[in-house]
C-alpha cells in the first residue's frame, strides 16, 4: 500500500509539474498545480501508513490501551487536513485571476499574458 | 653667505657691461645676416642712436596700468637674471647675487618678464600681441623640455645645481668643460638654446613679416627703449647661463665676450641656413630628436 | 520542442530527487514518539474519541485556525476581486434550468446542509469533522446555485454567518487563555462522558464553528465566482 | 507581559468581525484595523522594550495546555520580539498608507490586510514547521489579495505569476516538511534541530527541500522573475509592504530553519545570497523603470543579508549587528522608496524629477537612497563596514569583493536615478499628490533612520557623539531653509567656528594634522563668508555644505579608521549636493558619486586587511599592514585618489567642478581635494618605502602624479571656459601632490605639503574671483569676455599674483616648491618623472597666460562696459588670501620650517637646512628675501624710470591700435581668444584624447550590455519563471546532493 501510494504520489507530482511548464493554457497550468497538490496529499497519507493498522478513532472495537500499536499516525491525516484545504483557497485564488485575466486579455495562453517586453 | 651693499655697485657695473656687449651683438649680428643675403645693413653702432632716439620721443600714449608695466616687468627679468648670475669665474666683483639662487631660480625669472610683457602688450588690445604671445608660449613649452634635461643632466653629473659651483668644477682646461666631459648633455642644451633665441627656425613667434606690427609697434619711444634695453641684456644672460654650465665659464671680461659670442652665433648661423618653421612644426621637431638626446643625457648620468 | 526537452529533463531530476527522498525515509513499523503520545494522551486529555480530531482542534489547532484563516482570505479576496462584476449580474438573463434540478434542489438542499451538520457535529466521534461538513454545505449551495442562477438571496447569512462564526472561534481560543492552560484549549468546557456527541469539551463546538466557516467560506467563494460569471 | 498569541487573536478577531461592521462605514473599519494592528505592535515593543530592560529568556508559549514538543508552541524572544515589531510597525505604517486603497476595496480588503499581517507574525513566532507552513500560506496568499488592491492588468499578471510561484514552492516546502516527520517523528523546531545532527545523515534530501524553499521565499537569482513582476506590478504600498514586512519574515524563516540543513545549507545561502545580491544589482543597471529598480534592489539586499547568514559563523559575535542593520535600513528605505514610488505615480525613474516640486519629498527621497547606499549616519553604514571588517578578517576576500562589487552596481542604478530626479527638467510634469495618508509613513521611516543609525553605532564603537551632535546643527539649519542666505550663512559660520573651536585642542601639536584642519575649516569659514554675496534662500545649500565640512572636520579629529571613513562619507554626501548644483552638473554629479563611491568600496577593502593585520581599527593600523599589503595599500590609495582626481579617476572633476559657481568652486577644488591628499599622506605613512612591494606601488603612484599633472595642465590649456580650465588645473596640481608624496622622500613630502597650503592659497583666489567674474558677466566662456582689467582691476591684480605664484615665477612663494622640486629630482636621480612634472609646470604657463589674457586684457566687449566689479564679499577672502600668498612668498621658512621639522621624523635624510633665510639641500640654495629684495629695488628702479622718462604718457581710447591703417569697431574681432594654442592642439592634441572618458565609457557600455544579458531571463512569462524554480532546485540538488546518494 505504502509503496504504491508514494509511487503514485510522486507521478502525480511529477506529471503535475510537467503540466506546469509545458501546457499553454493557464487554465491547463492550474490543473497542474492541483494535481502537483494532490500528489502531496497522496504521499502525505501514504507516509503516515503502516502497515496492517487502522483509523485513529477509539472505539469500542479499539480500545485506548490498544491503540498505540494499532493504529495509523494521526499527524498526517491531520496535517493532510489542512494542506487539502490550503490548496484549495490558493487553487481558488488561482482561478480567480485566471477568469479576471482571460477577461482582460480574452485569452489563455499564458505566454500572452505577460506586460509589454518586461521593462 | 650674507648681503654685503658693496655688491650693489659692482653687480651694477657687471650689468652696464654686459649691456653693452649686448648693444655691440645687436648691431654686429643683423649686419653679418645681411652680408650673407648679399646686402650692406645696418651700421654696428646703430642700436645705440636708436636707443637714444627711443627715449628723446616726446608723445606717448597708454592703454592702461598693465600696459604701462609689462616693460617694466621685462626689463625687471632681464636684469634680475644677470644679477643672480656669476659673470666672472672666481672674480667677487662680479659674481652678482648668484649666492642667493640657483639653476633653478635663473629658469624660472625667465618667464617673469616674458609674462609682464605678454600682458602688457596684452592690454593693448592688440590681436597680434596675443597671437604672439600664443605661438611663444606653445613652443617655450616643449623647447624648454631638452634644456631642463641638459640641466638636470649636468646638475647631476656635478652634484650641484649652482651655477657658480658648476663653473668651479670646470676650471683646469677645456677637457673639464661640460661640453667635453658631458657632450650629450650640451648638444642637448645648445639644441634648446636655438628654440629660445627667437632665430629662424624658430622665429614664428614674432614672425617679423607676417606680423609687421604688435608688441614692439604699439610700444613705441620710451616703452620701446625699455624693451630694447633688455633685448640687449635679455640674451646675454641667456648666452651667459649656457657659457656657465657647457663652456667652462668666463674668468675674464675677454673670454666672456669671446665665448658669448661665438654661443651666439650657433643660432643666428643656423637661423640663416635653415628655413622656418610653424609653431606645430616646431613642437614636433623638438619633441624628437632634442628630447632623445635629453633622455640619453639623463641615462648616461 | 527544446522547452519540452527541457521540462523533461527538469522531472527526471525531480525522479531522481524523489527517489533519494523515499529511500532516506523512516520504515519504522511503529509510531513515533509524537504520534504515539497523541495516540496514548489524546483522548484522555481531549476527550475526543477520534485522534485526528484531537490533533486537528486542540493539539494542532492553530494550524486549523489558520486554515480557516485562509479560507476567509482566499473568500475575502475573490470577494472584493471579482466584486466590479456584479453590478452586471443583471445583464445577461440567466438562462432557464430544468424543472427536475429545481424541484430535486428544494427537497435535496436541506438534507444537504442537515448532513453537513451531522458531519460535523460528530467530528469528535467519528471520521469527519468541521472541513468535511463545510465542504458538504459549500456543495448544498452549489445545487442551489445550478438550480437557480440567478440567486441572490442568503449572501447576508453567510457573511454573518461567516464572521460570526470565526469570531466565536478566535473568542474560543482565547478564552482558552483565561479558563484552561492556554490558547485552543478544549477544556473550557467540561471534558463530559467519553464516546458521547457532549464530549470532548469545546471540541465538538469549534469543529461546529469550523463547519460553520467553512460552508461560509466556499459558498462565499461559489457567489463570487458565480456572480463574476459573465 | 502579555500574551504574544494575542497578536494572532487580536488580528483574527478584527479581521473576522469586519465582515459584521460593514454597516458602520468604511472609515470606522479602516480605523479599527488601524488600532488592531497598532495593538499588535505595542505587544511586540513591550516585548522587546522588557527583553531590553531585563536581560531575560523569551517565554515558549504552549497552545491548548498542551505540552511541548506535541503542541504548537509559539517563541517569544529577542528576536522575535525585534521581528515581530518591524513587522507590526509597518503594518501600521503600510495599512495608513493604504487608506485610499482599503477604504476602495472595503472590508474584505482590510481583512486580508490584518490576515498577512497576522500570517507574518505567525511566521515568526511559531516554533512548529507545519504551523509556519500554514502561517507562510496566509501570508502568500494575502499578499496575492493584496496586489488586487489595484485590479489593473499588470497587477493581474504579478499576483497570478506570484501565486504559482508561491505554490509551487510551497509545495515543495511541505514535501521536505512531511519527509522531516517522517524521519524524525517530531514537527517541532527545536525537537528538529536537535535531531538535526543524530536522525538526519548528511545529505538529507528532506531538509534540503526545505532548505530550498526558505531560499526560494527570499527570491533567489535566477528563479526570482516572479519576485520582480511583484514587486513591479503591485501597488507601492502593498510593494512596500512586501518589501519590508514580508521579507523581513521570510528571512527569519532562513534564520530559524538553515541549521536544518547542516553546514551545506550555510555554504549555499552564502553562495546564492551573494550571487543574488550581485547578479540582481547587475541586471538593474540597464533597467528605467522605477519600480523594477525598487524590486531588484529589494531582492539583491535580501540576497545579501541571506549570504551574510550564510557566512554567519565567519563574522563572529558582530554577525547578527550587521544583518540587523542592513536589514532595519532595507525595511525603513525600502519602505520608503516604494511608498515615494506611490505618490510619484509614474515607474519611469526621469519622471521622478516631478518629486522636486514637493522638496520634503524629495529630501526624503535622498535620505532613502543614500541609507540604501550605505553612507552615514545610516544604520547600513555600520553594518557594511563592520561586515566587511569581518569578511575580510576571516580571510573570505573573495566574498566580501563580491559584496563591494554589488553594492557598486547598486550604487550605479541608484545615483543614476537620484541624479536624474535631482537634476531633469520638471518644468511639464504635474506635482505630486501627497495626502496625509501617503505623507506620513515615508516621513516617520525616514525620520526613525537617523536614531537607527545612532544606536546601531552605539554598538560598534568607534564613532563618538562627535559623529552625530554636529548632523542635529546640520538638521537645524535644514529646517530652517526658508529663511533668507545671509541669516542662515551667519549661522553656519557660528556652527564652523564652533567646531573649529572644539577641533583645535584635538589637532594641536600635530603638525600634519594643524595644516589639514587650517585648510579645511579656514576653507569653511572663507568659502561661508564668500557666501554672502547671495541673494534668496539659496535652498539646500547650508546643509549640504556644512555637511561637507563637517565630514572633512571628523577626517581630520578621526582616531581610527572607521571614523576616518565616516568623515569621509559624510563629505562624499555634502560635496556630491554641491557639485550637482551646476546648470549642467548631471552626468558629473552622478560620475563624481559613482567614482567616490568605488573608491570608498576599494577603501573600505584596504582598512578591512589593514584591521585584519592589526587587529584593531585605530588608526596605527595602517602602519605595516602584513595581510596582502600590495592590496591593501593600493586599494586605499585608489580610494583616496578618487578624490585627488588622479590619471584614471580624474574624468568626473572637470565637469563637476566646471559647472559649480564661485564659492562651490572654491569648495570644490581649494579644500575638498586636499581631503584625497590627507588620504595618501596617512596611507604612505603607514606603508613606509622599505618593503619591495611599497617600493612598485610608489613606483606607479609616481608615475601616476606625474602623468596627472602633465594631462591636467595640457587639458587645461584646450578648454574654452575659464572653470573648466581652473578644474583640469585643479587635477594638474594635484598631480604634483601625488608625485612628491610618492617619491618618499623629505624633499618631495616637504614640496606636496608646501603644494596643498598653496594651492589652497592661490587657486582659492582664483576661484573665488573667476566665479564672481563668471556671475557678473554672465558666462564663463573666456572668449566671451576680455578687456575686464578696465572694470575690475581689483580682481586683475589678485589674479595676476596668483598665476604667477602657480607658476612658480620668482619672488613668489610658488617659486620655493618648483625649487624643491628640482632639488629632489636631481638628488634623487629622478629624472624621467621629474622631467615630465618640470614640463607640464611649464605647459601651465599656456593656460595661466590664457586665463589673464583672454579675460582680463585684449578688447572690452560692448555688452561688459558696465559690468561692475566683483563682489566684496568674495574679494575680501580672495584678498585676505592674497595676504597669506605675499607673506609665505616673504618668509617661506615660516611655513617650510615648522614642516621641515615634522617631516625630518620620518625622513631625516635630505632636509632642508636653514641658515637664517637662505635653504639649502646639499645641491642648490635659494633666499627668498634677497631675491625679493633683488627683484623688488629692479621693479622699482625701472618703474621709476619709466615714469621719469614717460611723464606725459596720454590714455588712449579701446580702438587706438595700429591695425594696418583701419580703425576696428568690433571688439568680438580684434579678440584674440576662442581655440587659442590652436597649433599646439595641432602638435600635441593626441595628449588630450580623452582616453580614459573612452575606457569608463567601455567598462560601462559593457557592464550594460552584461546586464542586458542577465535580463533577458526575465521574460515576464510565468511558465518560465516555474521553470527557474524548477531549475534552480534541480540544479542545486544535483551540485551539492547529487554525489551523495
Amino acid at each position: 500500500m505504502t509503496h504504491i501510494a508514494l509511487a503514485g504520489g510522486a507521478l502525480l507530482i511529477l506529471i503535475g509539474v510537467w503540466g506546469m511548464l509545458t501546457k499553454k493554457n493557464i487554465i491547463r497550468i492550474i490543473i497542474g498545480f492541483s494535481l502537483f497538490d494532490t500528489g502531496l496529499h497522496v504521499v502525505l497519507v501514504g507516509l503516515g501508513h503502516l502497515k496492517n493498522r487502522t483509523a485513529p478513532i477509539i472505539d469500542s472495537d479499539l480500545p485506548r490501551e490498544a491503540a498505540a500499536s494499532r493504529v495509523v499516525d494521526p499527524v498526517p491525516q491531520a496535517i493532510v487536513l489542512t494542506a487539502i484545504v490550503i490548496g484549495l483557497a490558493v487553487t481558488a485564488v488561482l482561478l480567480a485571476f485566471a477568469l479576471k485575466l482571460y477577461q482582460s486579455r480574452k485569452t489563455l495562453d499564458i505566454s500572452e499574458l505577460r506586460e509589454g517586453n518586461n521593462d | 653667505m650674507n648681503f654685503d651693499p658693496m655688491k650693489i655697485p659692482w653687480s651694477l657695473l657687471g650689468l652696464f657691461i654686459v649691456f653693452c656687449i649686448g648693444m655691440f651683438i645687436r648691431g654686429f649680428v643683423p649686419k653679418i645676416t645681411a652680408r650673407v643675403g648679399k646686402r650692406i645693413g645696418i651700421r654696428i653702432y646703430q642700436p645705440w642712436f636708436d636707443y637714444v632716439k627711443n627715449f628723446s620721443i616726446q608723445t606717448s600714449i597708454t592703454h592702461g596700468y598693465m600696459f604701462y608695466l609689462g616693460p617694466v616687468f621685462r626689463l625687471t627679468g632681464g636684469i634680475g637674471m644677470v644679477l643672480f648670475m656669476p659673470l666672472i669665474h672666481g672674480s667677487w666683483y662680479f659674481s652678482n647675487f648668484a649666492f642667493a639662487g640657483d639653476m633653478v631660480l635663473f629658469l624660472y625669472l625667465m618667464f617673469f618678464g616674458t609674462l609682464g610683457m605678454a600682458l602688457g602688450a596684452g592690454e593693448s588690445g592688440h590681436p597680434y600681441s596675443a597671437i604672439g604671445v600664443a605661438r611663444g608660449l606653445a613652443q617655450v613649452t616643449v623647447a624648454e623640455i631638452p634644456l631642463v634635461l641638459a640641466m638636470l643632466a649636468v646638475a647631476a653629473q656635478h652634484h650641484t645645481l649652482s651655477i657658480s659651483q658648476i663653473v668651479a668644477a670646470q676650471q683646469g682646461g677645456i677637457a673639464h668643460w661640460t661640453m667635453v666631459t658631458n657632450p650629450v648633455a650640451t648638444a642637448t642644451g645648445m639644441l634648446a638654446l636655438l628654440g629660445s633665441m627667437m632665430n629662424s627656425p624658430f622665429n614664428v613667434v614674432l614672425a617679423p613679416q607676417e606680423i609687421p606690427i604688435g608688441p614692439p609697434t604699439e610700444y613705441h619711444g620710451t616703452f620701446l627703449g625699455i624693451l630694447t634695453t633688455n633685448r640687449s641684456i635679455f640674451p646675454m644672460a641667456k648666452i651667459i647661463f649656457f657659457m656657465n654650465i657647457f663652456f667652462g665659464g668666463a674668468t675674464n671680461w675677454a673670454i666672456l665676450i669671446l665665448k658669448g659670442w661665438l654661443i651666439y652665433m650657433w643660432p643666428v648661423i643656423v637661423g640663416v641656413v635653415f628655413p622656418r618653421f610653424r609653431v606645430d612644426q616646431s613642437i614636433r621637431w623638438f619633441l624628437k630628436v632634442p628630447l632623445l638626446l635629453g633622455i640619453l643625457a639623463v641615462a648616461l648620468v | 520542442m527544446v522547452k519540452k526537452a527541457f521540462a523533461f529533463t527538469l522531472i527526471l531530476g525531480m525522479g531522481l530527487l524523489f527517489y533519494q527522498l523515499y529511500r532516506q525515509r523512516s520504515t519504522s513499523t511503529d509510531l513515533n514518539k509524537t504520534a504515539r503520545y497523541y495516540v496514548e494522551n489524546g483522548p484522555k486529555e481531549t476527550g475526543s474519541a477520534n485522534v485526528v480530531t484531537s490533533v486537528v482542534v486542540t493539539y494542532r489547532g492553530l494550524d486549523t485556525l489558520g486554515e480557516v484563516t485562509i479560507l476567509f482570505v482566499a473568500a475575502s479576496i475573490i470577494g472584493f476581486f471579482l466584486k466590479n462584476q456584479r453590478n452586471r449580474k443583471l445583464e445577461g438573463a440567466p438562462g432557464e434550468t430544468s424543472e427536475l434540478l429545481h424541484t430535486g434542489s428544494v427537497f435535496l438542499v436541506p438534507l444537504i446542509f442537515l448532513l453537513g451538520v451531522y458531519v460535523f457535529v460528530n467530528g469528535h466521534l467519528s471520521p469527519g469533522g468541521g472541513f468535511q461538513g463545510g465542504a458538504i454545505i459549500a456543495s448544498g449551495t452549489v445545487l442551489l446555485f445550478l438550480a437557480d442562477p440567478s440567486i441572490g438571496a442568503g449572501r447576508g447569512v453567510i457573511h454573518v454567518l461567516e464572521s460570526f462564526s470565526g469570531m466565536l472561534y478566535v473568542g474560543l481560543a482565547v478564552a482558552g487563555l483565561f479558563l484552561a492552560g492556554g490558547f485552543l484549549d478544549n477544556r473550557i468546557m467540561p471534558l463530559g462522558h467519553f464516546g458521547t456527541l457532549l464530549s470532548a469539551g469545546a471540541i465538538p463546538v469549534i469543529y461546529s464553528l469550523i463547519g460553520l466557516k467553512v460552508g461560509a467560506e466556499l459558498s462565499s467563494i461559489l457567489y463570487a465566482l458565480k456572480d463574476a460569471k459573465e | 507581559m502579555i500574551n504574544p498569541i494575542l497578536i494572532i487573536a487580536i488580528a483574527l478577531g478584527t479581521a473576522f468581525s469586519l465582515g459584521l461592521l460593514k454597516k458602520l462605514g468604511r472609515e470606522l473599519s479602516f480605523a479599527i484595523t488601524l488600532i488592531a494592528l497598532a495593538a499588535m505592535a505595542f505587544i511586540s515593543a513591550q516585548w522587546l522594550s522588557a527583553f531590553l530592560t531585563y536581560n531575560m529568556l523569551g517565554p515558549v508559549v504552549t497552545t491548548a495546555g498542551g505540552r511541548a514538543p506535541f503542541v504548537i508552541v509559539l517563541q517569544m524572544g529577542h528576536m522575535e520580539a525585534l521581528f515581530t515589531l518591524l513587522i507590526n510597525v509597518m503594518g501600521v505604517m503600510g495599512a495608513f498608507y493604504l487608506h485610499d486603497r482599503l477604504t476602495e476595496n472595503g472590508n474584505g480588503a482590510m481583512a486580508v490586510l490584518l490576515a498577512g499581517i497576522m500570517g507574518l507574525n505567525g511566521i515568526i513566532l511559531t516554533g512548529d514547521i507545519f504551523n509556519l507552513f500554514v502561517f507562510l500560506e496566509i501570508a502568500s496568499i494575502a499578499t496575492a489579495g493584496l496586489v488586487l488592491l489595484v485590479t489593473d492588468f499588470k497587477s493581474l499578471t504579478a499576483g497570478f505569476k506570484y501565486m504559482l510561484a508561491s505554490g509551487l514552492i510551497s509545495g515543495l516546502f511541505l514535501l521536505g516538511i512531511i519527509f522531516l516527520y517522517n524521519t524524525t517523528g517530531t514537527l517541532n523546531i527545536r525537537e528538529l534541530l536537535i535531531a538535526v545532527p543524530g536522525t538526519i545523515k548528511a545529505g538529507s534530501v528532506a531538509s534540503f527541500l526545505v532548505m530550498m524553499a526558505i531560499l526560494l521565499e527570499m527570491k533567489p537569482f535566477p528563479a526570482n522573475g516572479w519576485g520582480i513582476d511583484l514587486y513591479s506590478g503591485a501597488p507601492a504600498g502593498v510593494s512596500a509592504l512586501i518589501a519590508s514586512a514580508s521579507a523581513t519574515a521570510a528571512y527569519f524563516v532562513l534564520i530559524k530553519l538553515l541549521p536544518l540543513g547542516g553546514t551545506v545549507a550555510y555554504k549555499i545561502a552564502a553562495a546564492v545570497g551573494i550571487t543574488t545580491f550581485v547578479a540582481s544589482n547587475l541586471v538593474a543597471l540597464s533597467q528605467r523603470s522605477a519600480t523594477k529598480l525598487l524590486g531588484y534592489s529589494s531582492i539583491g539586499q535580501m540576497g545579501l543579508v541571506v549570504g551574510i547568514y550564510g557566512l554567519n559563523y565567519h563574522l563572529g559575535s558582530k554577525a547578527f549587528l550587521i544583518i540587523f542593520s542592513l536589514l532595519g535600513t532595507h525595511y525603513l528605505a525600502k519602505a520608503g522608496l516604494f511608498w515615494l514610488s506611490g505618490i510619484v505615480q509614474s515607474t519611469e525613474i526621469d519622471k521622478w524629477s516631478a518629486l522636486r516640486k514637493s522638496p520634503v519629498l524629495f529630501v526624503l527621497f535622498g535620505i532613502f537612497v543614500f541609507a540604501l547606499m550605505g553612507f552615514p549616519p545610516f544604520p547600513s553604514f555600520f553594518g557594511k563596514w563592520e561586515l566587511i571588517m569581518g569578511l575580510v578578517a576571516s580571510k573570505l576576500y573573495w566574498w566580501a569583493g563580491a559584496i563591494l562589487l554589488g553594492t557598486m552596481f547598486e550604487g550605479i542604478y541608484l545615483f543614476r536615478w537620484f541624479s536624474r530626479a535631482l537634476k531633469l527638467d520638471n518644468q511639464e510634469l504635474a506635482k505630486p499628490r501627497s495626502t496625509i495618508y501617503t505623507f506620513v509613513p515615508p516621513l516617520v521611516f525616514a525620520i526613525l533612520l537617523f536614531p537607527a543609525g545612532y544606536y546601531t553605532s552605539t554598538y560598534t564603537g568607534g564613532i563618538g557623539i562627535m559623529g552625530f551632535a554636529p548632523l542635529l546643527f546640520i538638521m537645524l539649519i535644514g529646517f530652517l531653509d526658508f529663511l533668507p542666505a545671509y541669516i542662515k550663512n551667519i549661522l553656519s559660520i557660528a556652527g564652523v567656528a564652533a567646531y573649529s573651536w572644539y577641533l583645535w585642542p584635538h589637532v594641536q601639536g600635530n603638525t600634519f594634522k594643524i595644516v589639514f584642519a587650517g585648510i579645511f575649516m579656514g576653507g569653511a569659514l572663507l568659502a561661508l563668508f564668500a557666501g554672502f554675496y547671495r541673494r534668496g534662500k539659496h535652498l539646500g545649500f547650508y546643509p549640504t555644505t556644512l555637511l561637507m565640512f563637517l565630514g572633512l572636520g571628523i577626517l581630520v579629529d578621526a582616531s581610527n579608521l572607521m571614523e576616518l571613513f565616516y568623515g569621509w562619507e559624510l563629505m562624499t554626501i555634502g560635496s556630491y549636493f554641491l557639485l550637482i548644483r551646476g546648470e549642467r552638473s548631471l552626468p558629473h554629479g552622478y560620475s563624481y558619486l559613482l567614482f567616490s563611491l568605488g573608491g570608498s568600496l576599494a577603501m573600505m577593502f584596504g582598512f578591512g586587511l589593514a584591521h585584519a593585520s592589526a587587529g584593531t581599527i585605530e588608526l596605527s593600523a595602517l602602519n605595516h599592514i602584513h595581510v596582502l599589503p600590495a592590496l591593501a595599500y593600493s586599494l586605499m590609495l585608489v580610494g583616496f585618489m578618487t578624490k585627488t582626481a588622479s590619471l584614471g579617476f580624474h574624468i568626473w572633476l572637470p565637469g563637476a567642478h566646471g559647472e559649480a559657481v564661485a564659492d562651490i568652486h572654491f569648495m570644490a577644488s581649494a579644500v575638498l581635494l586636499k581631503a584625497g591628499v590627507f588620504g595618501i599622506i596617512l596611507v604612505l605613512s603607514g606603508m613606509g618605502n622599505s618593503e619591495p612591494y611599497a617600493r612598485n606601488i610608489l613606483l606607479v603612484l609616481g608615475w601616476i602624479g606625474a602623468l596627472t599633472a602633465l594631462i591636467g595642465n595640457i587639458g587645461a590649456a584646450f578648454q574654452e571656459s575659464a572653470k573648466y580650465l581652473l578644474a583640469w588645473s585643479s587635477i594638474g596640481q594635484l598631480g604634483y601632490i601625488v608625485f612628491g608624496l610618492a617619491t618618499m622622500t623629505h624633499l618631495g613630502w616637504l614640496a606636496a605639503y608646501g603644494y596643498t597650503i598653496t594651492h589652497f592659497l592661490y587657486k582659492g583666489i582664483l576661484f573665488l574671483i573667476i566665479g564672481g567674474i563668471a556671475f557678473r558677466v554672465g558666462t564663463a566662456d573666456m572668449y566671451k569676455m576680455g578687456g575686464l582689467i578696465k572694470r575690475m582691476p581689483f580682481s586683475f591684480l589678485a589674479v595676476l599674483i596668483s598665476i604667477i605664484t602657480l607658476a612658480g615665477i620668482p619672488p613668489l612663494v610658488g617659486f620655493t616648491g618648483k625649487w624643491i622640486f628640482y632639488n629632489m629630482i636631481v638628488s634623487e636621480h629622478m629624472f624621467y618623472q621629474g622631467l615630465v612634472v618640470i614640463i607640464s609646470g611649464i605647459v601651465a604657463f599656456l593656460y595661466l597666460f590664457r586665463l589673464i589674457h583672454v579675460i582680463f586684457l585684449g578688447q572690452l566687449k560692448d555688452k561688459n562696459r558696465r559690468v561692475k566689479e566683483v563682489y566684496p564679499w568674495l574679494l575680501i577672502p580672495a584678498y585676505a588670501m592674497l595676504i597669506g600668498v605675499m607673506v609665505l612668498s616673504m618668509f617661506p621658512n615660516t611655513l617650510l620650517g615648522p614642516l621641515g621639522r615634522m617631516l625630518s621624523t620620518a625622513f631625516p635624510k635630505g632636509a632642508l637646512h636653514w641658515d637664517g633665510y637662505t635653504a639649502s639641500t646639499a645641491y642648490g640654495t635659494f633666499n627668498m628675501p634677497i631675491i625679493m629684495a633683488v627683484i623688488g629695488s629692479t621693479f622699482a628702479v625701472v618703474f621709476l624710470w619709466l615714469l621719469l622718462a614717460n611723464r606725459r604718457a596720454v590714455k588712449v581710447k579701446q580702438f587706438n591700435i595700429f591695425y594696418s591703417g583701419e580703425a576696428p569697431s568690433r571688439p568680438e574681432l580684434t579678440h584674440f581668444g576662442y581655440n587659442f594654442f590652436a597649433h599646439y592642439k595641432k602638435a600635441v592634441g593626441f595628449m588630450a584624447v580623452p582616453l580614459v572618458t573612452r575606457f569608463w565609457d567601455q567598462v560601462s557600455e559593457g557592464l550594460h550590455a552584461l546586464a542586458g544579458y542577465g535580463r533577458a531571463i526575465y521574460t515576464g512569462n510565468a511558465q518560465s519563471y516555474l521553470f527557474h524554480i524548477v531549475g534552480f532546485v534541480v540544479a542545486i540538488y544535483l551540485i551539492t546532493m547529487g554525489g551523495l546518494s
